[in-house]
């Protein structure tokens, strides 16, 4: 099969090949190629560890969730618009909170929208004409494999046609792979990142700093970076958690966002997140368009509301401020800080996911869905919006996310006095 | 004066907006007063006890509010007695009045607040007299006096009023503020990005930013946007 | 509910297409469609109209309803987001003051009586996303319009005066993105935005591709007409926000001069308001709204629509990116924009109209005065929504346009400067109440190419309103207030032959048609083969296999085959 | 002598290679280390495939040790549930978990390094 769509990562390549007989991909990157092979499956619906039938799990998901006072319903990133709508509905049926990986991923990257908007472009627009290229805090390399060939280190574009007519600069705290294939590195001290850019701003429009180095940095190494911002004739930041999950978070993109409004007035800059997941920008988008907000959404009043400060899956969690939880295409408990899964463990957990992971050691409802971009076909947004329609390949027993959760809304449509 | 205490441990947060008005209306009345618990609108007396004395404008909060949030949002007067601690948005938009608690307050204390005062005699978390998201402004008036430590984002977007800290205070303190003065006493992390007025002033160690110039006062900035603010060292 | 016979009984009915000025008469419904009476047998549910105005559901032409720029608007404008319109239930939460939820798009459309609406503008690499935020829009019709003003295939069919590639471009165009028609952008403006620039006229060159403005809008009227379109091109022009750009829009206009097509215009300009400015900078900015109404109602094949400012809140979002970063950079406002590799552009900046504000004061002004001034069988009326403000706000328009003695008690409170700069205060000019029904129903179905809306005619689709308003018995002129609030509240809504609002309340959800054209039969593809393979092979980043949208994907697809 | 570390977590291409198997020794091997720089790791006289174990204010957890290209005082541990024993779980009102920047103390251990099930 060619041009198949990868649904590892955010970059979701779609001129892969994957042979369904053999079950092997081809073209693939090393994460891609891992995605496309096969491996342990959740064997059937279980509940508290029985195999039950789907219809049994459903009913069983069901009892939990209109019986909460508040449900939070976490994950999405890694399944289609299509599930994720259904998803966004149920939650708000249900009055509980809609949260989704960004919270510990690209999340502050929304805040820092919400103050200053964000300057950004395709990947495409990076590949054609982007003469210089910054990765501040993330590291393509081990992340996203194939962007570097696919958009932004060795693609051949429209205006620049060649390795050699773009510069690349990495911005990190550590010499990581990614830096290695950069023409520059420039390490700064962890923390610093907010700082840097505001150093930054000054030496764009040519304010003298009084200080020698800022966060580990010469000036004059930066004003050397400021003068090379300037000179470009497009150029793009690709920024990473490297600024998202450190001292600023948000306030960093915020500083960052503020350094291209600048640049914008001298020359064409854009920026823009490594978003993760393949779909986690779907998993934004969706909810944006039915309720208004991309992440930590609150619904118990019958209206969404959005507060990252408390309804993000961290703080939902850490706050005790949920009695229950439907994990759909995630792993919370290997991916949350300790004291929040601590709250996780206490409440009644449904899982909804192809793989067995450490979530499905502690869910009373386990229900196994298709592999997307495998078994069940939907829409995805690539990290830059770009919108892709991810195929099934194979054919399977299990249901799709889609099924499941639509069983699920009708369900609690009918409990609630909806329908 | 009416006093309240929680039958029990919640299950969740509730979100109870009452102000010292409350204290003006029968045990009765009170009692009918909706909140939020979960999903569930419920009245305050399923899960609060409430009791009166007197008739003064006075609400006390007794026991664990600490998961109890939108405490005097948009009060205007009277007076809340904190026992213990109190949950997030406690005193948001208030406009007048008191405060006083006990033990620690949580996050956006007094945000977007514009008169009266609030006193924390423990430590506050993050988001004090901000502004909420996508607002322009944040506290305009009044003031704020913690006694303890305070988190991050203090002052953001602040445009008027006061805010004291006895201890210390977290990262981005004053950020893009206009007008209005933040005090901490001891140390804090980065202060006044973005800043275009008001006063910042700092008892300990704070991390400055190289955006700010070095003047009589103290330091004036931030330059990036042109701006007039002041931080001095106390 | 179902769908049901109905008979609307007496009712007052104003139907332009079929020239039907405010008679009494009934509309019988079937199976979603207008009948004759005999065609009704069985069960039947009357509707009293008695009295009561009964016009077909209103049509949006222009408004950007659905993908990434209103979404990231929304993303952006949190504040716009926490209005809550109605909360969960049966139906859907609805959110929003001026940016809306999707539920809330449709569900507001509804409850002012209007039952279609196309999405203005979409990126072509773009338009699945734009489907998916169409087909989350309850109740309306509606299609969207593919960009083509700024695509590199554009350029080089221009510069090589192909007209048969750039039909067969613009037919596989659709096609993939299952759009209805031509929408041009700021032609040429956006590809210099690219590098920091914009077209400050139709003459200026753009760098690499060497064509104009002019050329490519010429080029693309020939293709469009070539292929017959339902719709005309559908151009947001040059120098937009721009003092003294109604000149570029005049000159832009008569580059169409020797075409013709007897089923409609054969250019329709978009929201003309922000196109028709005097002056030479905002400090002497005015109107050229005076000259632009001139020269349209002399031709015979433009139509406009008026892009009219409503006082409050509002979002800019355009593909003119260029336009967007000074609106950013004039406001000090956060910023989005959205550079889309290959085809186009696009920006978002939060922005609230004030009346005192001498620059709204005309801006809205100069609308009014395009709406009063041109014949209403020529301009439509819009907001550009959310350019402009709200679509809520159309019965406001409406009835200012029928009453001097409305617009006279709003023009004392909006800036004097109004008086000198534009020609408002000193228009006695009222549109009937049939002018404008005409030109919120009929008018903008016929530019559109719709058959079946805007009208009441037998084989009609049955989506109608009906008002608590007599026209034989109502004077707008003076009962303006009475003439506001019934418009904006319909009595019924009905979509498809299902009832949908009652007494301005929804009462239950439908899902309306994405229409769209297929006018591949009418092109050779071959021509164009070896440069979209050339295309997706070297830039763009997706392969060409994986562009587009197929019919299976979308909710409620309606092919409209041309040719 | 123990030391004074911040730490900083990410992905690695072995740890998203593995993120759909978290019960297999794969995932296991990829998740369950941290890099120190050179000097760091001869300070506390480590060999390869030794323990170590980190403490912060947040929790503290053993894993095996490896000499990463860090500076001095760096320590890296891949994404997952290793590292989230001991980052630190307040967002300061932003909802995200400071994942980077995590001050810990650092030292040689003969502890075991737990299993995933174990860590639960």
């Amino acid at each position: 099969m060619e041009n198949v769509v990868c649904t590892f990562c955010g970059s979701v390549c779609d001129d892969v090949q994957f042979d369904t007989q053999q079950y092997k991909g081809k073209k693939f990157c090393a994460l891609g190629m891992s995605k496309f092979s096969a491996k342990e499956r959740i064997k059937s619906p279980m509940i508290d560890g029985k195999a039950v039938s789907y219809e049994e799990a459903i009913d069983a998901a069901v009892d939990i969730l209109v019986n909460s006072k508040k449900p939070l319903l976490y994950g999405w990133a890694s399944t289609v618009n299509e599930a994720i709508r259904v998803g966004v509905i149920l939650t708000e049926k249900l009055g509980g909170i809609y949260d989704q990986c960004s919270s510990v991923c690209h999340g502050p990257g929304v805040l820092s929208t919400i103050e200053e908007g964000l300057p950004g472009g395709t990947l495409g627009q990076v590949k054609n004409r982007a003469d210089v290229v910054v990765f501040w805090g993330s590291n393509p390399m081990e992340a996203h494999p194939r962007h570097p060939t696919r958009y932004s280190v060795t693609a051949k574009g429209f205006f620049v046609k060649d390795r050699k007519e773009r510069k690349v600069i990495v911005v990190d705290v550590r010499k990581t792979k990614s830096a290695r294939l950069a023409d520059e590195f420039i390490q700064i001290k962890p923390g610093y990142d907010y700082a840097i850019f505001s150093a930054l701003r000054m030496l764009v429009k040519g304010e003298e700093i009084e200080a020698e180095e800022v966060g580990g940095v010469s000036v004059s190494k930066l004003a050397e970076l400021a003068e090379t911002m300037k000179n470009a004739k497009y150029g793009a930041i690709l920024y990473g958690l490297g600024i998202t999950q450190s001292r600023g978070r948000d306030r960093n993109i915020e500083n960052a966002v503020k350094l291209i409004q600048l640049l914008n007035r001298y020359t064409r800059w854009i920026i823009w997140p490594m978003r993760g997941h393949y779909n986690v920008v779907g998993a934004g988008e969706v909810p944006a368009w039915e309720v208004g907000y991309q992440y930590a959404i609150d619904f118990s009043r019958g209206y969404p509301r959005f507060s990252p400060a408390e309804f993000a899956v961290s703080e939902a969690l850490l706050r005790r401020d949920c009695d229950a939880a439907l994990i759909v295409a995630s792993d919370p408990v290997a991916h949350l800080p300790k004291k929040a899964v601590e709250h996780l463990k206490s409440i009644p957990v449904i899982q909804i996911d192809p793989f067995p992971n450490m979530t499905t050691l502690i869910s009373k409802v386990v229900i196994p869905a298709a592999i997307t971009g495998i078994e069940a076909e939907g829409t995805a947004y690539r990290m830059d919006g770009i919108p892709l329609r991810v195929k099934k390949v194979v054919d399977s027993e299990y249901w799709s996310d889609e099924k499941i959760l639509h069983e699920m809304l009708k369900r609690v449509e009918v409990r609630m006095g909806f329908s | 004066m009416m006093v309240l205490k929680p039958k029990t441990d919640f299950a969740v947060t509730v979100e109870a907006e009452i102000t010292p008005e409350l204290a003006t209306m029968s045990v009765e009345e009170a009692s009918k007063f909706k909140v939020y618990h979960g999903r569930e609108q419920v009245s305050l007396g399923e899960l609060f006890e409430i009791t009166k004395e007197g008739d003064d404008k006075k609400l006390v909060l007794e026991g664990d509010f600490s998961r109890v949030k939108w405490i005097g949002a948009r009060m205007e007067d009277g007076e809340i007695i904190v026992k213990g601690s109190i949950g997030a948005h406690c005193g948001a938009y208030m406009k007048g009045g008191r405060i006083e608690i006990e033990g620690d307050a949580d996050d956006w204390l007094g945000a977007e607040m514009s008169g009266g005062e609030i006193v924390v005699k423990g430590n506050a978390r993050n988001l004090v007299g901000c502004a909420y998201y996508g607002d322009m402004k944040g506290m305009s008036g009044g003031r704020i006096l913690i006694e303890g430590n305070a988190g991050n984002y203090i002052g953001e977007k602040m445009a008027g009023g006061e805010i004291e800290i006895k201890g210390d205070a977290g990262d981005f303190i004053g950020t893009e503020m206009t007008n209005g003065v933040i005090i901490i006493h001891r140390s804090c992390g980065f202060a006044g990005g973005d800043m275009k007025g008001g006063e910042i002033r700092i008892g300990g160690e704070f991390d400055l930013l190289p955006s700010f110039k070095k003047g009589d006062e103290g330091y004036v900035g931030d330059i990036n946007v042109g701006g007039k603010g002041v931080i001095r060292q106390i | 509910m179902g769908i049901m016979n109905l008979h609307i009984k007496n009712g007052i009915v104003i139907d332009t297409k079929n020239g039907i000025k405010a008679e009494k008469m009934d509309i019988f419904v079937k199976g979603g469609k207008i009948v004759q009476e005999s065609e009704i047998e069985g069960d039947v549910k009357v509707i009293d109209a008695s009295n009561k105005l009964v016009v077909a559901g209103g049509v949006d032409m222009h408004a950007h309803i659905a993908g990434s720029k209103i979404n990231s608007g929304r993303t952006m404008r949190p504040e716009e987001m926490r209005i809550v319109r109605q909360t969960a239930g049966k139906l859907r939460t609805s959110m929003g003051r001026v940016l809306l939820t999707s539920p809330a798009i449709g569900y507001e459309y509804a409850k002012m009586g209007y039952t279609t609406s196309f999405e203005a503008a979409s990126p072509p690499i773009g338009s699945l996303h734009t489907h998916e935020e169409l087909d989350s829009i309850p109740v309306i019709d509606k299609a969207m319009l593919p960009v083509f003003g700024n695509w590199h295939l554009v350029f080089k069919y221009t510069a090589e005066k192909d007209t048969e590639k750039m039909k067969a471009l613009i037919a596989w165009a659709i096609e993939r993105t299952k759009g209805f028609g031509v929408k041009v952008v700021n032609p040429g403006g956006v590809e210099k935005w690219m590098y920091g620039g914009n077209v400050t006229s139709l003459d200026d060159p753009v760098e690499y591709f060497n064509v104009t403005p002019r050329e490519i809008i010429t080029e693309l009227v020939k293709a469009t007409e070539g292929l017959n379109l339902p719709h005309s091109v559908h151009l947001h022009c040059n120098r937009l926000g721009v003092p003294g750009n109604y000149e570029t829009t005049i000159e832009t206009m008569k580059l169409v001069s020797g075409f013709k097509n007897d089923e409609r215009q054969v250019l329709h300009v978009t929201h003309v308001q922000f196109n028709s400015y005097s002056g030479s900078s905002w400090r002497d900015v005015g109107s050229g709204a005076d000259e632009i109404a001139k020269f349209v109602n002399k031709a015979d094949n433009i139509t406009i629509d008026m892009g009219q400012p409503v006082f409050g809140h509002a979002t800019a979002m355009t593909g003119d990116a260029p336009f967007q970063f000074n609106l950013h950079k004039l406001l000090g406002a956060k910023w989005i924009n959205k550079d889309v590799e290959l085809e186009t552009g696009a920006g978002i900046i939060p922005l609230v109209y004030l009346p005192k504000n001498p620059v709204h004061a005309v801006q809205w002004a100069i609308g009014l005065e395009l709406g009063l001034l041109t014949d209403s069988d020529k301009v439509v009326i819009s907001t550009d929504f959310p350019n402009g403000g709200p679509y809520t706000k159309y019965p406001y328009i409406m009835a200012m346009l029928m009453s001097a003695k409305m617009r006279e008690k709003e023009i004392a409170n909006a800036s004097p400067y109004i008086q000198k700069a534009t020609n408002l205060p000193s228009i006695d000019a009222e549109k009937t109440l049939e002018e404008t029904i005409h030109m919120t129903r009929a008018l903008p179905a016929r530019i559109l190419g719709l058959q079946t809306k805007g009208h009441l005619g037998v084989g009609g689709d049955a989506d109608i309103a009906i008002y608590d308003l007599n026209p034989l018995e109502v004077d707008p002129s003076t009962e303006y207030e009475v003439v506001e609030k019934a418009l904006s509240t319909p009595i019924y809504t009905i979509k498809g032959g299902e009832i949908v609002v009652k007494d301005g309340e929804l009462v239950q959800e439908v899902w309306g048609r994405t229409y769209w054209i297929d006018a591949m039969s009418q092109v050779s593809t071959e021509v164009i083969e070896e440069d979209l393979d050339d295309y997706f092979t070297h830039y763009y980043t997706i392969q060409r296999y994986n562009y587009g949208v197929e019919e299976a994907w979308l909710r409620a697809p309606e092919k409209i085959v041309v040719g | 002598m123990p030391i004074e570390v911040e730490i900083i977590t990410g992905r690695t291409i072995d740890q998203g290679r593995t993120v759909e198997e978290k019960l297999s020794e794969e995932y296991f091997k990829a998740v369950s280390y941290c890099e120190l720089s050179k000097d760091d790791f001869e300070a506390l006289g480590l060999n390869e495939g030794d323990r170590v174990k980190i403490k912060s204010d947040f929790g503290e957890v053993v894993v095996f040790a490896r000499i990463g290209d860090l500076p001095k005082g760096m320590i890296f541990i891949p994404m997952g549930p290793y590292a989230n024993a001991v980052i630190s779980d307040d967002t300061d009102g932003t909802g995200m978990p400071r994942f980077k920047g995590v001050k810990a103390i650092v030292d040689r251990t003969d502890e075991e390094v737990k299993r995933i099930e174990d860590l639960i």
